[in-house]
């Protein structure tokens, strides 16, 4: 056996021949697809428009859970298992708010004050969420071996998934629909849903707002800081428990925030145990991206919102592959495996890579 | 006029939230000790807690767990809060103090209550329901007024109770606190108990200490008793005492294993009437043990009086070895004691103290963090599957004379996931850390979607799974019951425990310590870290396997939702809990994480939210683990200025 | 200064390099350096800080792959190969901040640093072969013998991580012998030490040349070590080579002083001192 | 050595206690349960009530509730004592909560389990035991099969009140062919045993009555994104799809479909995993002209079985067993009233093999579900839903504003002129 593994360059044949078969493929399956005959389920231009509105769409609110991620990561070098969950508190508690909001009638009555309150308060319980785990299960970890934090945050992600559970009941539960999220307009052509307009204009607006926060503002600086040398930070009169508590509650607010804006673009599935496959893709998309940066996890969400949406119809279709939809997250993790393998500090990401990973 | 008003009482408010933030004042401490009792009990309330426990009796017709339950974090907090503060203050106020945080600690819910009335929060909160307000006012649902004192009364009870077990005697303090926990485990668990002394006591003797498998008052009396007297006994009666009883239970095994073989059935006398089987397969080796461990204990103590220093050393020395043959003794007949459906849960236990000696290796040993050991175990599993099943799928089903059984397949099962698991480390062999973490945890996710493709379906069953798998034979046997099968994986368990002992202390384990400790600094030591990554990932595939081999021949069936994610992280986290790179952690924490839901039925309910809440205590105050490792124990005993939780020797690298 | 250093013919030196370029993005860590350390001999680099002299170390021990040029030991080209070659064909080497693998004991330690000469599998391993617990016994014999020889006697069973830190710095250089080198790289071997440690040490180093003649090359900013010590200077100075030679002829250098001047008068100090002195 | 002494006589004395049981005469093939005077009647269920299909679990363990509430408690003056197991929704779960109910030899019954790879891997042990099993929602076809060569593993003792996918298909099948007219079809299935089960006998059977399957894809528990697969069904534009599966992947297709090109005159098929009194709401308009397959639940007695859950659980069912689970409860306690024999000590005597004959002679059981006979041939061995009291509804306006359960749109043996 060693003789063979003599040194590094099985590896990295392996690797490059890794390469070499998963680009054929790809492209094997792509042309496969797209030159099927068009009465034997050929889809359409329009048809694969939608698939990538859709997938960016989807990739957006990956994105705004994957900053959660991102930001905990950068400054803790911690990941967070726990923050689907925080996405799901706030989902799921927020679905009770609307549920009433539409009973009453003033969801549909005055949709453009209700839902920002929906986003508001979603944002809230999460973020309350976010804070007591710091506090309680995760502040005094902080120098302890990176697979303590980590174990502990698995164990936070099933405690918070079952007190949900608890307190809300097993079953299903739906958003209400809003009026004016129904339909779709015109662009060029091409009809997009508003509901998709909607959450990619909020998504955009919340990212936005959290670039600014972190370039521009003190706190932000302060943010950086930290995860520069949180020693250095700390002789420079910075409260790091209060940034590190703030960067969890921004995570928390956004994956809140998520929730709703998910909730309203996708009513149903509501449950307690909603957040762990997004929680998971999440984490895919801030790794895609490059984790620990924040324009990174933005591009990874949406990059993997689209690679999922279009990989098993373009790829898998065309090697004839039964069931392709099934293997999405096949897809989906196999580049996350491909991007490591071949990118590892993630399309933009590199600050951390080199020095820390 | 009013701004002055204003400004008085904003003054007085001012003053009041110093006192109360003050965490030098008591009054901060009685205050938050009340909050979060009050809290807790809140939360144990909504999340239906309250409501499943009560439908367990600890004490037949007299204490539902629920009861018990109620009163604990008051009574917890109680008791930690005197604890701090009897040094400053008197008896008199720390009592008072115990009383005011059992009334606080009611609160909480008293408001929930309240709000109840007017609101109905029940839409949102589905356990704010008549269960609950039956519990939380003592069956004064309708007349909440009484029901609510009843709370208050009976919460400040609590806290003041707690406080003075605080302020009793040590020794007295802890033998109540034995004999309560005696008596509540047993309450608890007194299914199992009641499935192992069914195998030796008559329905009808048992029935006088359990009835349908819940605590009878008078035994809990008797049980509560004995734990106080345990502790007032001396150690070597206590230890002897013990030792009796594992001795009465390797008979009382062996009895029943000759029982089970009809062919030396007839070779042990057995009575009908239960009375000579007590006498000579319990109550017999039981004294024989007590007695001859007293005279182990006591004996040796004499002939040692006049060097009284070694008097410990040498004493146990006997002890010792003898402890020792009867733990490998007990190990042999373990499924005899408890009978099979506990056997099934050793089984369960055993698939995973195979599969954390294996990851240990790659975690523990060479630091290599694996999500996705699933993997390997879903290999084992299915590659038994395909070989040995006699339904439409199986690879030799139609072939005539050809003959593939169980341990034909056991090696292929481990070459295969040995396979898969260098394949799977190949591209992952440059990543460390967190990068490796998720990498592994997207390997396993795949292999769990491939198991239920559509795609493979045609070989491995997809959804419909695979079924109609042999159980082993053996010399004419077949090993179909959870009894027999138990000794497959005792002995799988104990090779694979050599073979990572072995490995360990060669060459190969200090290359791998080696890299766990320091990557670059390995390399330049003359060590291919590349191919020793890959061992660590091929052997740590190994086990697991084997493990998915036997579990698949266990069930008889496979289906792809037996292989999730889970399953990686109840492994990784059993290491973690019985204590990283100590392989008789992983026997605690398999026992503790994989066991203790198994027996403990209504849990079931909340086996994951208890699961999440115990490793996120363990990590905060015992990160090293139930059982640290010799390695990690010696630290924690020799060095005391290193900061605990500092750098242990999972992940000292990053 | 006792022995006249041994410079001359190729091939007489045990380590040199042609050309050698590393860089980093837009910095050149090593610019096109030419060097050659002669066999035997006790050599020092020197450099104000971010010279490059670590990263020397680092591309020479194949921690890093060089850009350009070749580095040749012993007659062989070293391009292109991984740490655990370089040290298998006998380069040895130790840390400027100490890297012990701290949760193993000390004989561990050194037993992983033997590594370069086992040959027992962990097939033999698992079945326990009398070839394995032979060669594990010896092992730990000869690294018991090491262990009393850089004089840590006794100390074999602590953790690497609770002896102090002299004992640390022995432990580390009696890891790096374990691979019988030919070549060792002594990174700061006296950083944090006080004088009387750091004599013993230059003793402890001298001994290493005579008594199992392993050439020895040391990164070092105590000018006193090094001007008592060395029998070959090479100064660096943002990774090119700007002056190479005896101890004498370096300190005499109005480049070398020049580099030093310019960065300071914590380092003009020191080498005004050790020039007092000498 | 007095403490010693003292123990021994304690243990002495606990001997003495122990009194020599007295030998019943019972002459059932599979032995009897004595029950003595004050001891309850022990049933046992084995669902899944923890992880991710939890909900199955919390439904079905409604339905037990309230048939044992509709009992009073009692049975034949004994109380019913409740064994709660979870079988998570997996082989080896089903295998260790088999073997704990087991273990109890007071167990009479066991009503369980929620998934099908449950069942197959208890099923040996439940039969060994000589307990009997009836399923609320198993609805694999092999497991009433005793033909091996099909893949059949029915052992004695099993049996259910949840439709066997060979009725539930064939019918969606028709009702899609013949009353639709549909010629093509697409199917998804969710990787479950029971929808890939259920999706290949309608597809099977569809293809057989003259149709044509264009597509049979599947999706994953927890996707929500749907648009992938339904873009790709639009390409084989089929005039039904059939989508088996639960809640919420089944709202999703529904309610992402409207979104979907070429798929608006698809009509779209659900079966019971959805036939949920939430559906409709949580599925939004998509869902109206929707079709589910289902159990014929309807009337005063199914709307009374709605208002005491929300009176004693709260909310509606989380999923569509329940009424399965009443219906299986019912059965078993029907079954031990008939078969139980009272002793002379005022206890009573209920043989195993007895009570298995009892249940597999159901007849005309008047249950929730419809009315049950059991059957005895293969394939249908122990299939005590028959088929025929399977409806295929239609879901209107007035099931989204809260009415349930919904108009009975065709049920086998209607006239199809109708």
């Amino acid at each position: 056996m060693s003789r063979y593994l003599d040194d590094f360059s099985l590896v990295d044949f392996t690797i490059n021949a890794l390469r070499v078969v998963i680009i054929v493929l790809v492209f094997w399956g792509a042309f496969n697809t797209l030159t099927l005959p068009a009465d034997a389920g050929r889809i359409t231009g329009e048809q694969w428009f939608d698939l990538f509105v859709a997938g960016l769409t989807q990739g957006s609110i990956y994105a705004l859970i994957a900053l959660g991620y991102t930001l905990v990561y950068g400054i803790l070098l911690m990941i967070n298992f726990a923050h689907g969950e925080i996405f799901m508190a706030g989902a799921f508690t927020t679905v009770f708010l609307a549920t009433w909001m539409d009973k009453i009638g003033f969801l549909n009555g005055y949709p453009f004050v209700a839902i920002p309150l929906l986003i508001i308060f979603s944002g809230f319980i999460s973020m309350i969420i976010a804070v007591l785990l710091e506090r309680i299960a995760y502040r005094p970890l902080r120098g302890a071996p990176r697979l303590v934090p980590l174990i502990t945050a698995i164990g936070a992600s099933f405690f918070l998934q079952y007190t949900f559970r608890g307190l809300y009941g097993s079953g299903f539960k739906s958003y209400p629909t809003v009026d004016i999220l129904k339909g779709s307009v015109a662009i060029s052509g091409f009809s997009i849903p508003i509901a998709r307009i909607f959450v990619f204009v909020s998504a955009l607006v919340l990212m936005g707002g959290l670039y600014w926060l972190v370039e521009r503002t003190k706190i932000g600086k302060a943010m950086r800081a930290v995860s520069e040398d949180k020693e250095v930070a700390r002789l420079m009169g910075i409260d790091i428990n209060f940034v590190i508590m703030f960067t969890f509650a921004l995570g928390g607010l956004l994956a809140g925030a998520a929730g709703v804006i998910n909730g309203l673009y996708r009513p149903q599935g509501v449950n307690f145990f909603m957040g762990f496959r997004p929680g998971i893709k999440a984490f895919t998309a801030a790794v895609l991206g490059g984790i620990g940066s924040v324009p990174g996890a933005m591009l990874g969400g949406l990059f993997l919102g689209v690679i999922e949406a279009i990989g098993p119809n373009l790829v898998m279709t065309g090697l004839g592959i039964p069931g392709p939809n099934q293997l999405q997250d096949v897809i989906a993790f196999t580049m996350l495996v491909l991007v490591l393998i071949f990118r590892p500090q993630g399309i933009i990401g590199e600050r951390l890579t080199e020095k820390k990973a | 006029m009013t701004s002055i008003a204003a400004k008085n009482q904003q003054g007085q408010v001012q003053s009041l939230w110093k006192l109360i933030s003050d965490e030098s004042q008591p009054y901060h401490h009685i205050l938050r000790m009340g909050f979060l009792a009050g809290i807790t009990l809140l939360f144990l309330g909504l999340i239906g807690m309250l409501e499943a426990f009560n439908e367990r009796e600890v004490i037949r017709d007299v204490v539902t767990l629920a009861q018990f339950v109620l009163f604990v974090p008051t009574f917890a907090a109680a008791y930690m809060a005197a604890q701090r503060i009897r040094e400053e203050q008197s008896i008199g106020m720390v009592l008072v103090a115990a009383t005011i945080i059992g009334l606080l600690s009611a609160i909480p819910t008293i408001v929930i209550l309240l709000i109840n009335t007017q609101v109905n929060i029940r839409d949102m909160f589905v356990h704010v329901n008549r269960d609950w307000l039956e519990i939380i006012t003592f069956d004064n649902r309708n007349q909440l007024g009484l029901g609510i004192g009843l709370l208050l009364g009976s919460l400040g009870l609590a806290g003041l109770l707690g406080a003075v077990l605080q302020n009793l005697p040590q020794k007295i303090r802890r033998s109540v606190i034995f004999g309560l926990s005696l008596m509540l485990v047993i309450g608890v668990m007194s299914e199992t108990v009641g499935l192992i002394m069914q195998e030796i006591f008559t329905d009808d003797f048992l029935d006088n200490f359990f009835k349908r498998d819940t605590l009878l008052l008078n035994s809990a009396i008797g049980l509560f008793v004995f734990g106080v007297a345990l502790i007032w006994v001396p150690d070597k009666v206590r230890r002897s005492f013990v030792f009796g009883l594992v001795v009465a239970m390797v008979a009382l095994g062996l009895r029943n294993l000759l029982l089970a073989i009809d062919s030396l059935t007839s070779i042990i006398p057995t009575s009908e009437e239960g009375f000579l089987d007590v006498f000579l397969y319990f109550l017999l080796p039981f004294v024989a043990g007590f007695a001859g461990r007293l005279y182990l204990e006591y004996g040796s103590r004499d002939s040692n009086k006049a060097k009284t220093d070694t008097k410990a050393t040498t004493s146990t020395g006997r002890p010792i070895r003898v402890d020792l043959i009867v733990s490998i003794a007990i190990l042999l007949v373990a499924p005899w004691i408890v009978g099979r459906a506990l056997s099934d849960v050793m089984v369960t236990i055993g698939i995973f103290v195979l599969m954390g000696i294996g990851l240990n290796v790659a975690v523990g040993l060479a630091g290599l963090l694996d999500l996705g050991y699933v993997t390997n175990y879903a290999v084992g599993a299915y590659v038994l599957a395909v070989m040995t099943s006699t339904g439409p799928l199986g690879l030799f089903n139609s072939q005539e004379g050809v003959i593939v059984n169980f341990w034909m397949v056991i090696p292929v099962a481990l070459l295969a996931a040995m396979l898969a698991g260098f394949v799977f480390a190949v591209p992952v062999l440059k990543m460390r850390g967190d990068y490796l973490a998720i990498a592994t945890l997207g390997f396993g996710e795949i292999i769990g979607r491939l198991a239920v493709s559509d795609a493979l379906a045609p070989i491995i069953g997809g959804a419909q799974g695979m079924s109609f798998i042999p159980k082993p034979e053996l010399l004419g046997f077949t090993l179909k019951d959870p009894e027999q099968l138990y000794y497959i994986i005792l002995v799988a368990c104990a090779i694979t425990l050599i073979v990572s002992i072995r490995l360990n202390n060669s060459r190969t384990g200090r290359q791998w310590m080696a890299i766990r400790e320091d990557e670059d600094v390995a390399s330049a030591m003359g060590i291919n870290v590349a191919q020793a990554k890959l061992l660590a990932f091929t052997i740590s595939a190994a086990t697991g396997g084997v493990a998915g081999a036997i579990f698949a021949a266990k069930v008889g069936t496979v289906f792809p939702n037996s292989f999730s994610v889970i399953v990686s992280i109840n492994v990784l986290s059993l290491i973690i809990v019985g204590g990283m790179g100590s392989n008789p952690g992983i026997v605690v924490g398999a026992i503790v994480l994989i066991g203790l839901p198994e027996l403990l039925r209504e849990f079931s309910d909340f086996r994951w939210l208890m699961y999440g809440a115990l490793l996120i205590w363990m990590m905060n105050n015992r990160p090293d683990g139930l059982w640290p490792s010799q390695v990690r124990r010696r630290e924690l005993i020799g060095d005391d200025s290193s900061p605990p939780a500092d750098e242990s020797p999972m992940m000292a690298s990053e | 200064m006792t022995d006249k250093p041994k410079v001359g013919a190729e091939n007489e030196a045990i380590l040199m390099s042609h050309g050698m370029t590393k860089r980093f993005g837009g910095l050149l860590a090593v610019d096109t350096l030419d060097f050659q350390i002669p066999r035997g001999s006790i050599s020092s680099i020197i450099g104000p800080n971010g010279a490059g002299k670590t990263t020397f170390f680092n591309c020479v021990t194949g921690f890093y792959q060089i850009d350009e040029g070749d580095i040749i030991f012993d007659g062989q080209r070293m391009n292109g190969k991984t740490p655990d070659q370089i040290t298998r064909s006998g380069i040895a080497r130790t840390f400027q901040n100490i890297r012990l693998f701290n949760n193993m004991t000390a004989i561990e330690n050194i037993m992983v640093g033997q590594e370069a000469h086992l040959k027992s599998s962990w097939i033999g391993a698992i079945f326990g072969s009398p070839f394995t617990r032979q060669e594990n016994a010896e092992s730990e014999v000869r690294a018991r013998e090491l262990l009393s020889y850089v004089g840590l006697a006794g100390k074999g069973d602590l953790l690497a991580r609770n002896l102090p830190y002299g004992d640390q710095r022995r432990l580390e250089i009696a890891r790096a012998l374990a691979s019988k080198p030919k070549l060792i790289l002594l990174d700061e071997p006296t950083a944090g030490m006080n004088p009387r440690e750091t004599a013993q040490t230059t003793e402890f180093i001298r001994g290493l040349r005579d008594d199992l003649d392993i050439t020895v090359v040391l990164i070092e900013h105590d000018m006193r070590v090094v001007m008592g010590i060395s029998e070959h200077i090479t100064v660096l100075d943002y990774g090119r080579k700007i002056a190479e030679g005896l101890p004498q002829e370096i300190q005499n250098n109005p480049d070398v002083i020049e580099a030093y001047l310019g960065r300071g008068a914590a380092s003009k100090s020191k080498i005004e001192v050790s020039r007092v002195e000498d | 050595m007095k403490r010693f002494l003292f123990v021994l006589a304690l243990l002495a004395l606990m001997v003495g206690i122990a009194t020599p049981v007295l030998a019943q005469e019972c002459d059932d093939a599979l032995g009897c349960v004595e029950i003595g005077e004050d001891d309850p009647i022990v049933i046992a269920s084995m669902l899944t009530t923890s992880g991710a299909t939890s909900f199955l679990g919390a439904d079905s363990e409604g339905g037990i509730e309230l048939a044992i509430a509709g009992w009073d408690g009692e049975l034949l003056g004994h109380e019913i004592e409740w064994v709660k197991e979870d079988s998570l929704c997996s082989a080896e779960g089903g295998q260790t909560a088999a073997q704990r109910v087991a273990a109890d030899e007071s167990v009479l019954g066991v009503v369980g389990t929620n998934c099908s790879s449950a069942a197959a891997a208890a099923l040996p042990i439940i039969s060994e035991a000589g307990l009997v099993l009836i399923s609320p929602s198993n609805t694999a076809p092999t497991l009433t099969n005793d033909d091996t060569e099909a893949g059949g593993v029915y052992q004695p003792g099993y049996f259910r009140t949840a439709h066997n996918d060979l009725f539930q298909g064939a019918i969606a099948a028709q009702f899609a062919y013949d009353v639709l007219g549909a010629r093509s079809l697409a199917t998804i299935h969710d990787g479950s045993p029971y929808a890939d089960g259920l999706q290949d006998v309608m597809a099977t059977t569809f293809a057989e009555l003259g149709g044509e399957v264009v597509f049979q894809g599947a999706v994953n528990v927890g996707d929500t994104e749907m648009g992938a697969i339904l873009t790709q069904i639009a390409s084989d534009s089929p005039d039904v799809i059939y989508f088996p599966i639960f809640e919420p992947e089944s709202n999703f297709i529904a309610a992402q479909s409207l979104d979907i090109d070429g798929l608006e005159n698809t009509i779209l098929m659900g079966a019971d995993g959805s036939f949920v009194d939430s559906f409709p709401e949580n599925t939004g308009d998509a869902a109206v002209g929707m079709y589910l397959s289902g159990p014929l639940v309807a009337g005063e007695a199914y709307d009374a079985f709605l208002e005491l859950w929300d009176e004693e659980i709260g909310g509606v069912p989380p999923s569509g067993f329940h009424a399965h689970a009443f219906d299986a409860t019912n059965i078993l306690l029907d079954a031990i009233e008939a078969v139980a024999v009272e002793t002379d000590d005022g206890g009573l005597s209920i043989g195993r093999q007895a009570l298995r004959d009892a249940i597999a002679a159901t007849t005309d059981f008047e249950g929730l579900t419809g009315t049950l006979t059991c059957q005895t041939e293969a394939p249908f061995i122990g299939d005590c839903a028959t088929g025929e009291a399977l409806a295929v509804f239609e879901i209107t306006q007035a099931e989204l504003d809260g009415n349930w359960p919904p108009p009975v749109a065709w049920q086998p043996g209607m006239d199809m002129d109708e």
